[in-house]
């Protein structure tokens, strides 16, 4: 293995505390990822010893949490390599980023009859906020497909980006796993002269990004899936496009001038962050950010795609077709997330059992219920792993699966 | 697995893996009733089928996790020949067996819950383990909600 | 004095740290409270020990963590008297509750020409994003004017508010330190038909809250206000408005389904409430709510008119027509909130002198610049005081001012 | 109080109680360019008047705090009679005095920096202090800001 497991599971408080007598299996890092020591500790930290509200405060603590926050904000620039941290502008999730660009860049670009381009695998954070700007302006949408092995049918990609004045696409599908190649679709959709969000809420924590390099327009994502904390998200955009864009939410902090008559927002990138932000998160985050960077994204990804591998390998191994798992075959094309269906058990049947054993995974529709659609399936049960999971983890999912076969009589 | 094995009675296994009362009717006469778990994309189809006050027949579609589907089997074992009233107050029993917890937290009419345990629930007591996962309950309560809403439509005819 | 003050100054970690030699004499409680050792645990106990995003886990700890978001939200209903859970809305500060209002029952409301009424003593956040949808709109502003003694002119509220659909105030200034008649603002603006949002930011940290006697249809605070963390705020409102009301974000969680063509959003309160939420935070808030619920807000409010007074005392006393003191000279229609003006010191100077004697005050325009104009200056120093200060803490202001004064020359 | 006689020199107190230039110059032929603090509300208006390359007049105006203050009267007695390119260049070791650290962070051009250095700072040294309090960098540096705009349109005009 290329990273120390054992040494990397004993930053993480929860996984070294005892359930039942032995650790937890966390296989559920898609949904959320655990937290290491020091990210728990800088919040801690700040709200010990430093805790005041930023930018407007001239006194010794005030001017700490500033630059706590702002480093923070450097840190991600770097991390993500992008050109300025005035293109770094917090949210709450990536959720919220998605929100902020089809609210903010949608309202103010998109009319009846434009178009944006989406793909069949995304979450519905990816889907919903074009479906309210539709409602709202009577835009189109198009959806480029699935194929059967789990990658997007680039086939007819120049066609469906003919016309679009955007594209926004998940990095990587938070069921299949499958990463997309977003380079390719990016060179397209811009010789088309369409723009390029990108979903990187499962990509960020678990390859290197290069925003640059991605030929991404935006990009958002979340703290808490890559060892931050809850509350706090990221939307990057190149400067040119976020300083052309209107405000979204107004409020304290967002603006340059207030009279009874009118606001002038503030700049780059604090109109875009409307009162008091998630300081003690955003501090978090960028804990997060040194501890993976001190790891190295490459090692993370190279350790995710073995892991894979090996997850692939036991899985079918053990139980051959009485497992069924969705997505890319090939551990290279893809993160190490695994949705499957288990002989005809219900996903959440088999997830109370994973349960009893101490392995947790999740089940349901993954927040992306066009693909379960399309896939004909109503929810699956997902393992979904990241750099403090190994060998061991994986055989704990194999041994309690065969205790459910067991128990359920498959 | 002690823990499994309370969730899981013998007698709610038996029902997920042959399960009572399943397909349509023709509507009308009868009515049909859809539910739908958000979460996890349970959906479960009532068709009850209503003479005067009796509940003469009851068919179920849809498809769901081992709880969802048993307890609907279960429901419609225990409610096909019963008056509207009487599957109302089972409805209710069952609920409050369900909610246990919220029951006591948000300070229920008492008599009210006494009444309710005075409705024998009989096989359905199987699902009782279900009460002690939360997140389960959604799955043990969504034929009953639907069935409230086919009942309602009935009635509402009549 | 009501409180025991320096057993609450404990269980305040940074109160008790040692700042060159002493303790730090924190007044800017107004901009974001300390934090007690309950809240700070509160949050680091969910990421040590379960760890888990809520509401479509299976699993033993995604459940334990759904059961303390889902009971912090209870917390919240009754510590503001809320008849229903459901009414319980997380955002990320009061900002975004603010926002929410505007942007989701003020899009669907408000046309050409309706009109929605502020008054000249709102923070930043309770003003532009009705000057958003007034860009928007073309909705008309009206301001009811603030007196020179500090409180709000109402000689004129009936004609103000005559054909408002929306009336939206603050309970208290954050500059002023004023507390408005919101339940006489309420009756009047319901008689003639118009809603009532209040911005209860100052007013849910230092008083008794209850929406119902407020007579409120919306109410928006921020949990960083009230000894809880950073990174979360709540929107409370009428459950048949809210109802009523379309989403505001779309994406995970706030759906009851999404299929190509469109989504259906899910039931209160989790329609308002996209992506991932705030899990930690929420959980934080659930404990200051407790925190503040063991010492009783009828105390805590007891205990800031007390040194409110003392305050106004001991300043006028010390420094007579040297320091000019705004807002209502009475304790009891007042917060312990002071904005003041030092000879002729510029406010950044004072504050700059005070920090060098350990005293944290805030210089600025308090995101209130229409307030500011209105008052005729540029900026104030603001020295805001809460629970876990006492009468050492005002008259460590007053040694601090008396320095300041020695030092440049007064 | 050590710190404050660092941030607060004597000749800091003076400029800020007895500003130089303070006034208006008539609009045109001089330029007027006004600069502005949204995190605490100061306001600086800087008139220049430029005849060929010379700085021949300037007048200070708006409002703000002792450092804003000062560093603007100090500034306008430095460049009155000065060319715009010896404006320019001392308006960049001034700034580069503020910003040392950020300098440093970001690696900016080592001989660039050197030659802001041999720029002589004079009086204007005293405000050194300042830059180990970040928030009130941009008090000293709003005037000097507001220059630049004056100076660009000067230029322009020309
Ligand atoms: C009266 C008032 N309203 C609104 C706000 C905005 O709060 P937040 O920055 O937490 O969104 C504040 C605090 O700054 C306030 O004092
Ligand atoms: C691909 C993808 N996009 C978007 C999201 C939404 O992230 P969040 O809930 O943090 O806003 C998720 C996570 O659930 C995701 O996996």
């Amino acid at each position: 293995m290329t990273l120390d497991v054992s040494a990397i599971k004993k930053d993480f408080p929860l996984l070294e505390r005892d359930f039942n007598g032995k650790p937890l299996v966390y296989l559920d890092s898609a949904a959320t990822s655990q937290k290491p020591r020091a990210v728990i500790d800088a919040m801690s930290d700040y709200y010990e010893n430093y805790n005041a509200n930023t930018h407007r405060g001239v006194f010794g603590i005030a001017e700490q949490a500033t630059n706590a926050m702002e480093g923070a904000r450097e840190k991600v620039r770097s991390f993500i390599n992008a050109p300025s941290i005035n293109e770094i502008i917090f949210t709450r999730n990536a959720t919220e980023s998605i929100n902020l660009v089809a609210h903010s860049w949608g309202r103010a670009n998109l009319r009846a009859g434009d178009v944006v381009v989406l793909t069949e695998l995304e979450h519905h954070s990816n889907i919903v906020p074009w479906q309210q700007i539709r409602e709202e302006r009577g835009i189109e949408l198009r959806y480029i497909p699935v194929t059967d092995s789990g990658h997007l049918d680039l086939d007819d990609l120049a066609a469906t980006v003919d016309g679009a004045k955007l594209v926004s696409i998940s990095a990587m599908s938070n069921v299949l796993g499958t990463v997309t190649p977003v380079r390719h679709i990016a060179d397209i959709a811009h010789a088309a002269g369409a723009l390029v969000c990108v979903d990187a809420c499962q990509f960020v924590p678990h390859l290197p990004c290069d925003v640059i390099a991605l030929g991404a327009d935006f990009v958002a994502f979340s703290a808490h899936k890559m060892c931050g904390p809850t509350g706090v998200g990221v939307l990057w955009g190149h400067e040119a496009l976020l300083d052309a864009m209107p405000a979204f939410l107004g409020g304290g902090g967002m603006i340059r001038d207030v009279t009874l008559q009118g606001f002038k927002p503030a700049e780059l990138p604090w109109k875009f962050e409307a009162g008091t932000p998630a300081i003690a998160e955003i501090i978090g985050l960028g804990a997060a950010v040194d501890y993976l960077s001190a790891i190295g994204m490459p090692a993370v990804r190279q350790h995710e795609v073995e892991l894979a591998a090996y997850t692939l390998r036991t899985l079918k191994g053990r139980f051959g077709d009485g497992i069924k798992i969705y997505g890319p075959s090939e551990a290279s094309e893809r993160g190490a997330v695994f949705s499957f269906g288990f002989g005809d058990l219900h996903p959440h049947d088999i997830s109370q059992v994973l349960d009893e054993h101490g392995v947790c995974v999740r089940a349901g529709h993954h927040c992306a219920k066009p693909l379960m659609r399309k896939l004909g399936i109503g929810a699956t049960a997902r393992a979904s792993l990241y750099l403090y999971n190994d060998e061991s983890d994986v055989d704990a999912l194999a041994d309690a699966l065969a205790a459910a076969a067991d128990f359920f009589g498959l | 697995m002690p823990g499994l094995e309370d969730l899981y009675r013998e007698i709610v296994l038996d029902h997920y893996r042959s399960p009572r009362n399943r397909g349509e009717l023709p509507v009308p006469p009868s009515h049909r009733a859809e539910g739908f778990n958000p979460l996890c994309g349970d959906e479960i189809v009532v068709y009850v089928q209503v003479d005067g006050d009796t509940i003469t027949d009851v068919k179920i579609g849809g498809q769901g996790c081992s709880i969802s589907q048993s307890s609907a089997s279960m429901m419609s074992a225990a409610i096909k020949g019963k008056t509207i009233h009487e599957a109302r107050a089972l409805t209710r029993a069952f609920k409050s067996m369900m909610s246990i917890h919220e029951t006591a937290l948000e300070g229920d009419d008492p008599e009210m819950a006494a009444a309710n345990l005075a409705v024998k629930l009989g096989d359905l007591e199987a699902l009782r383990g279900v009460a002690r996962v939360p997140v389960r309950i959604k799955c043990a309560t969504l034929s009953w909600n639907t069935l409230a809403q086919g009942l309602d439509e009935a009635e509402a005819e009549a």
